[in-house]
């Protein structure tokens, strides 16, 4: 099979945002092959509780085709940085419960240090430049996450 | 005039997700973020906000038509 | 609920050894609490390849109860050195085809930091410290890995 | 004499999972070292090996006894 550049990054790269739960199973098993050696999987989950308060549940909200987009940045800069074979970026939206699983990343490569590195870089910079926000609820209010100093 | 997208905070602050913003074809990004700014007072007390134009960060000096698709994005706090 | 030092380094801590095949999902399940912001999780994966020759099958051997015992040690300085909530590891032995997966180290955390810098820490002190052994089996003959200078 | 298990490649260079050794008590894990060394000489051959008294990696002043678990650790590769 003929493949250009692009097209080996789209195959090895799967991004996507969804508002339905994400099945971690299918997303090691998306990044397994047998050239790899080492799976580096994040999981964010939602925590019960900020600086003290309460946390209800999360409501996360995303300028959708910019967000992909910004997600695909992430992916190709991997790609170009590490020796990486697959990497996979799931991000939920709306309604999350403490214990959910807003973002899932997942990157296999042929040696672990590859893919902690990778993985790791690309969490920090999803935090830093997707956008996506979250807005915490609690019993007696709300709050959009790092929106205020 | 244009239509300018909001998100998050943004959204409750311009009280809509979608708003018309007064401006000039030709103006720069970072002229349509002090007319934001003066339009919607509260977008002062963000941490920070960047302005998007048709799905990519925009720079200070970009030049903005109200055929763009124009974003407020204020600080993310995905994952 | 009292608890001493030791007690509760046991229930933050599950370390096993299994000639069955590992289930991710049930690993995550019990590394996962409400006080967790991020899981850190390193599948070790059975590469088809080494240098180029072509990998068969992989057999793994432990001296369990030393094996369970570094294990031990190493959870428990991660629980030491990094505000982690929990950290499960687990390692198969016996005969394991290309794709399968001999270890998962999971680690959460209140925040991700923590959760990556233990979880890497595990696999490298595993792998430096813990008595099992790999063989690999060539279509031509075996190899027992890093036994020979 | 006492009874030392073997693991990985120091099981088929000693020809079995457990082998009797010909070791006074008291010897040093050092010296069972070099005694297992001129026992099996294929020993000399590994990138490195270590003793193992009850479970823990042996010092090589350690002193011991036979009825001591004792095990040969040829270099790990678990993972």
């Amino acid at each position: 099979m003929l493949m250009n550049g692009d097209n080996k990054s789209v195959s090895m790269t799967d991004i996507r945002i969804s508002d339905l739960p994400l099945n971690i199973q299918s997303c090691i098993d998306w990044v397994q092959s047998p050239e790899s050696g080492g799976i580096d999987v994040f999981l964010g989950t939602v925590r019960n509780a900020t600086k003290g308060r309460k946390v209800q549940h999360l409501e996360f909200e995303a300028y959708e085709p910019m967000a992909i987009a910004e997600m695909k940045k992430i992916a190709d800069a991997v790609i170009a940085k590490w020796p990486v074979n697959k990497i996979l970026i799931y991000h939920r939206t709306g309604k999350l419960a403490v214990g959910e699983i807003p973002v899932i990343i997942a990157v296999a490569a042929a040696h672990r240090g590859a893919a902690f590195d990778a993985c790791r870089y690309a969490i920090d910079t999803l935090k830093e430049t997707v956008p996506i926000w979250k807005k915490e609820v609690f019993e007696d209010g709300e709050v959009w996450v790092a929106a205020h100093p | 005039m244009g239509k300018v997208l909001t998100f998050g905070i943004a959204k409750e602050i311009t009280g809509g997700g979608v708003v018309d913003v007064p401006f000039e074809n030709g103006i720069t990004a970072g002229g349509l973020r002090t007319l934001l700014q003066s339009t919607y007072p509260r977008l002062k007390e963000l941490k920070s906000f960047a302005l998007a134009v048709n799905g990519e960060y925009a720079v200070a000096d970009q030049l903005i038509n109200d055929t763009d698709e124009i974003a407020i994005i204020p600080p993310v706090s995905g994952g």
